[in-house]
């Protein structure tokens, strides 16, 4: 009962404040909804029992996305009043429409597994450990793979930094 | 010059090292105000003019050597052709208190006051006629330029000294080095207010 | 799209915790790095030059106190040795010696102060500040001894000084003179090496040799880049030619340069108090000049070493009492001057700590 | 009954909270006052106790301004966002673990939420702070706070990383991320075991909340006072109050992950909360001490100490206890003396080369 509450409370704030979002002219308050639309993504992990993962869409898109998005505009001149792009607002709308349209068809092909209405909240850290880096679960290869793409990306964006 | 090759952190060691023995061992140096006072200068410009009716010959020397034209007086020629003021007025709102008309009165009839605390409400209140401007209990002359007055003040009390005061045997010897501590402890709430020489 | 950054114009002042007083920079900003500065000066002119000339010679005595209001003695010293010079007059010797004192007090005093707002404005919450004062303190109780304030002195008189010191400050200043160098010490230890302060002054806000000349500075920020001129030295005055003491100079012409030489000035000026006091010849303090002053026809320009470079001031008289024209040469103004060469694509925080070690005070730039 | 736990702690937090930012107001001046050789405020009530209330009546009584040319929503609800997450630290944070303690038993951990990843969430909740920076520099419409939220943002962005890596040798000594465990885990404190990670956590985090000597963000004499020029009277409270419950949190956190807690040290004495209350304030002295010491680093000096200093020193840190933790040396003693000694070599000798490159701090 509580956990549906929560459930449709959260989902409202999710879906309000990505409209918002979209709707919203002026992009310094957008990006700030797009916080709020994290943070009730993250409330929506909770609700499912993931609280690890609850944590990590915190710090990583709160903490570390969201502010370096409000960096980028801060440095970008007239914010408030809106994009300099909106003559590609009908190609906009098609990319989206598409995107939209491929989303909806991979959701509806997709056999998703139903769990138990009764959800149990348990410590999942542990659990994700062991299945990303135990051989026997198959995780260890794209684990490792992940992080060589990151040092590369990291590497790389030190060289473009480093011409001068 | 900084030295290069000492071990890094060393000066941040130090400084730390410095202020933490401050923190323990270093009494408080600053003087609790309203509890406690620092007797002025024997030669304190204070914020007052003190005048001496008596001794006033209205020569007008004073107010001819004020920079800022301050000084107001309106004189009058009594029956045994000596002169009197019949207006003395100071604005001691806008005097610098340089001291010049004292130095140059003839006949030590103006004196620097010995006050220090003189805060009004309006400015008005600051423009002192000649009835307020005589010596009172509370408007005391100091002994600037004025050595018979300065003889019977009371001496200075001197952070040099710790706070004591600057004159007399009881002068304490100074230990070698830094640093001397300067006024008394502050006052815990509660003790009783203790008064460093007078006000 | 090709990426372009627009510079931010930031003004800092007239109201600003750091610009001591009411000055203000105009500063272009790319990001952090100051592209442009332009320092806005005058708001705190009230005329002083014009003000002389309704003032007799002595009258305008008060008003140099208010110049450089942490140095008054030095404004005092400066402008009665220019009309002494103007009216031919000279003081006694034990004047001359207790002008020496005056000065050399006044120049621990202004450095004390100097750098203990520099550190405060690099952050260093106010202790190194704080302990400075503790002696600052100490000084002006000193000279509140010998002329009853502690601000704005008036203490020196055309001829002589006002009155002769008391006879309980010599003892005083002794304590104070032996004491002075185990706090200088201190400051040392508290300071000196602290990485921090060597990573944020070392190299930074340097006004090269050449510059420094062409700028016309004068005073620890011209010895500061190693030019070794000390007006007490070139051109004596009083009597600094007869006591021993040293110039220090700097090497590289950087913040930390400017700093170390203003604490090796106050270890000179111990030094020099300490002959001074010894010497002290007995005797009167003020020559036989008359309250009036008429100086004859003529100019002159009187200078000195105030404790922030060289104050000079120049003198007209058309033999009336008071000066035809006076202009004034205040340290702080044409040391400011270099500010703008010594931030250039510096970050804002230096330019802060620039300014801080330029040593400036309004009262004197603006007038 | 679960939700009457939850009200008493919330209540207990928040008193325990407000309580101790307001001392801490106080405490900061006085004792900042005593290191400079002043007694600090002490006019108001014994010895100064009621100054923090006289300020905060002050502050209340004063005007609330919206500059004209703001953005007005968002300047008011930034201070909300930057003083909330500070309270939010403390709901893992455990005041007293479970069992017999001093004068009083327990049979659970004493924590609002005793969460399994306690950690992360102390971490996660710690770095939304910096979005009501932002957001407050952003719709202040002035540009000194623009340029005190753009410092905010990279200091945040920079530390985090160095603060992170450094909990994680915690994580993997204590193999849980509760901070009740943690505590449990240190039969030997772990500033004894990771003394290196404790000085990156305690110099990350003193820039984390922008203390003295990384106090850029606030650097009053460079960009007036930062993100907060602009607020006045109850919403510059919030700032300022924020500000302290963080150093608040930073004490309790640093005593919890490397200090052992409310457990009194090596267990001589039964544990208890007054421990961690002591442990607290030895924390925040010592952030006192600094502040009252060092002078303000430069922006730039600042991100390449957090960037080439405390980065590799933290890597290295991370692999020093992951190297002990699979090896045979474990976490006992010998642990300990191998990492005091590695500890200071390692920062000895990066120190060295970190200030001594050209370019990088010394022109």
């Amino acid at each position: 009962m509580g956990l549906a509450i929560s459930f449709w409370l959260l989902a409202a704030a999710a879906v309000g404040s990505a409209l918002a979002v979209v709707l919203l002219r002026n992009v310094f308050r957008a990006a700030l909804l797009l916080i709020s639309c994290f943070f009730a993504i993250a409330g929506l992990f909770v609700t499912l029992g993931a609280d690890f993962l609850a944590m990590v869409q915190v710090l990583v898109y709160v903490g570390a996305i969201a502010v370096l998005l409000l960096l980028a505009i801060m440095l970008t001149r007239e914010a408030a009043t809106g994009s300099p792009f909106s003559r590609w607002r009908i190609g906009g709308a098609i990319a989206s429409v598409a995107l939209l349209a491929a989303m909806i068809a991979v959701f509806r092909a997709t056999p998703w597994k139903v769990a138990d209405q009764s959800v149990v909240l348990k410590p999942t850290t542990a659990e994700l450990g062991a299945r990303l880096l135990t051989p026997e679960s198959g995780f260890v290869l794209p684990f490792e793979i992940a992080s060589v793409l990151l040092l590369a990306a990291v590497l790389g964006a030190i060289v473009l930094v480093k011409e001068k | 010059m900084a030295d290069a090759k000492k071990p890094l952190g060393q000066g941040i060691l130090k400084g730390l090292a410095l202020t933490l023995k401050h923190f323990l061992a270093r009494p408080i140096i600053t003087v609790q105000y309203p509890e406690q006072t620092l007797v002025h200068s024997r030669r304190l410009r204070g914020c007052d003019l003190v005048w001496d009716p008596e001794r006033c010959t209205a020569c007008c020397t004073c107010a001819k050597s004020c920079p800022q034209g301050n000084i107001r007086i309106e004189t009058r020629l009594r029956p045994d052709n000596t002169r009197e003021a019949v207006v003395f007025e100071i604005d001691h709102g806008r005097t610098m208190f340089c001291g010049l008309c004292v130095e140059s009165c003839p006949f030590d009839a103006i004196h620097m006051g010995k006050a220090s605390e003189r805060a009004t409400y309006s400015r008005e209140s600051l423009v002192l006629p000649k009835e307020k401007l005589t010596i009172s209990p509370e408007r005391q002359p100091s002994g600037y330029f004025r050595p018979q007055f300065e003889a019977e003040l009371p001496p200075q009390t001197l952070l040099v000294y710790g706070g004591r005061a600057s004159e007399g045997p009881a002068a304490p010897a100074a230990p070698a080095g830094p640093p001397a501590p300067a006024g008394a402890t502050p006052p815990a709430a509660g003790a009783p207010k203790e008064k460093v020489g007078v006000k | 799209m090709a990426l372009r950054t627009e510079p931010i114009v930031v003004n800092m002042g007239p109201q600003h915790p750091a610009t001591h007083g009411v000055f203000r920079m105009r500063v272009t900003l790319d990001g952090e790095v100051i592209t442009d500065l332009e320092p806005v000066m005058g708001y705190l002119h009230r005329g002083v030059e014009k003000l002389a000339e309704a003032r007799t010679y002595t009258q305008f005595i008060p008003l140099t106190d208010r110049m450089d209001y942490l140095s008054s003695m030095s404004n005092n010293l400066a402008y009665v040795l220019a009309v002494e010079k103007l009216a031919g007059v000279e003081a006694p010797p034990r004047a001359q010696y207790l002008r020496v004192i005056m000065a050399e007090m006044m120049r621990i005093s202004n450095h004390l102060m100097a750098v203990g707002t520099f550190l405060d404005d690099m952050g260093a919450f106010h202790t190194p500040l704080l302990y400075m004062f503790r002696e600052r303190e100490k000084l002006l109780d000193l000279f509140e001894m010998v002329c009853g304030q502690r601000l704005t002195y008036n203490y020196m008189r055309i001829g002589g000084l006002s009155h002769d010191i008391p006879p309980e400050f010599l003892p005083a200043l002794k304590k104070f003179v032996r004491d002075m160098p185990g706090f200088v010490d201190e400051y040392d230890q508290l300071i000196r090496e602290n990485e921090i302060v060597l990573a944020r002054t070392r190299g930074v806000g340097v006004l090269p040799r050449a510059l420094a000349i062409n700028a016309s500075a004068s005073g620890p920020v011209l010895r500061g880049s190693g030019v070794k001129w000390d007006l007490r030295k070139t051109d004596p005055y009083l009597v600094y030619d007869k006591l021993e003491f040293d110039v220090p100079t700097g090497a590289v012409g950087d913040i930390y340069d400017r700093y170390r030489v203003r604490i090796e000035e106050m270890r000179q000026s111990v030094r020099i108090l300490e002959q001074a006091i010894e010497r002290l010849p007995p005797g009167e303090v003020r020559s036989d000049v008359p309250h009036l002053v008429h100086p004859p026809r003529g100019e002159v320009y009187g200078h000195i070493e105030a404790p922030k470079g060289e104050l000079g001031f120049y003198l007209v008289s058309d033999t009336g009492i008071a000066p035809y024209r006076c202009h004034i040469r205040p340290p702080s103004l044409i040391n400011l001057t270099a500010l703008r060469d010594m931030v250039l694509g510096m970050k804002i925080a230096d330019a802060i700590i620039t300014l801080g070690s330029i040593d400036i005070v309004l009262g004197e730039v603006d007038r | 009954m679960d939700w009457l736990r939850w009200i008493i702690f919330v209540v207990i937090i928040l008193a325990f909270a407000l309580s101790f930012v307001m001392a801490f107001i106080l405490l900061e001046r006085r004792i900042v006052g005593k290191f400079q050789l002043r007694p600090g405020p002490n006019r108001v009530g014994p010895m100064g106790m009621l100054q923090p209330v006289a300020d905060a009546v002050k502050i209340l009584l004063k005007e609330d301004i919206t500059p004209a040319k703001g953005d007005r929503w968002v300047h008011r609800l930034a201070p909300i966002v930057a003083f909330a997450p500070a309270l939010l630290v403390f709901a893992v944070v455990p005041f007293q673990g479970k069992g017999p303690g001093l004068g009083f038993s327990l049979d659970q951990p004493a924590a609002l939420a005793d969460l399994n990843v306690g950690v992360l969430y102390i971490v996660a909740v710690s770095s939304i702070s910096v979005i009501g920076m932002i957001m407050a520099g952003w719709a202040s419409n002035n540009k000194y706070s623009l340029l005190g939220a753009m410092r905010a943002i990279a200091q945040m962005v920079s530390y985090e990383v160095p603060l992170v890596l450094s909990i994680v040798g915690i994580v993997i000594a204590s193999g849980s991320l509760s901070l009740n465990s943690i505590v449990e885990a240190q039969s030997i404190p772990f500033i004894l075991l990771q003394p290196l990670g404790f000085l990156i956590y305690f110099l990350g985090a003193t820039a984390e909340i922008n203390r003295a000597p990384f106090d850029l963000l606030e650097a009053e004499s460079e960009i007036v006072a930062s993100y907060h020029t602009e607020y006045s009277g109850m919403r510059f409270a919030m700032f300022f109050l924020g500000e302290y419950a963080y150093a608040l949190g930073v004490s309790a956190i640093v005593s919890v992950l490397f200090l052992g807690g409310y457990k009194f040290p090596f267990g001589l004495l039964p544990q208890s909360f007054i421990w961690f209350l002591a442990k607290i304030f030895l924390v925040f002295f010592l952030m006192l001490w600094v502040r009252s010491t060092l002078p303000r680093v430069r922006i730039d000096q600042m991100m390449a100490f957090a960037w080439k200093f405390l980065l590799p020193l933290s890597l290295v840190n991370l692999l020093l206890v992951a190297a002990e933790g699979v090896s045979t040396i474990g976490f006992g003693w010998a642990a300990v003396g191998i990492n005091v000694i590695l500890a200071i070599a390692f920062v000895v000798i990066w120190a060295n080369r970190f200030y001594r490159v050209k370019g990088v701090t010394v022109g």
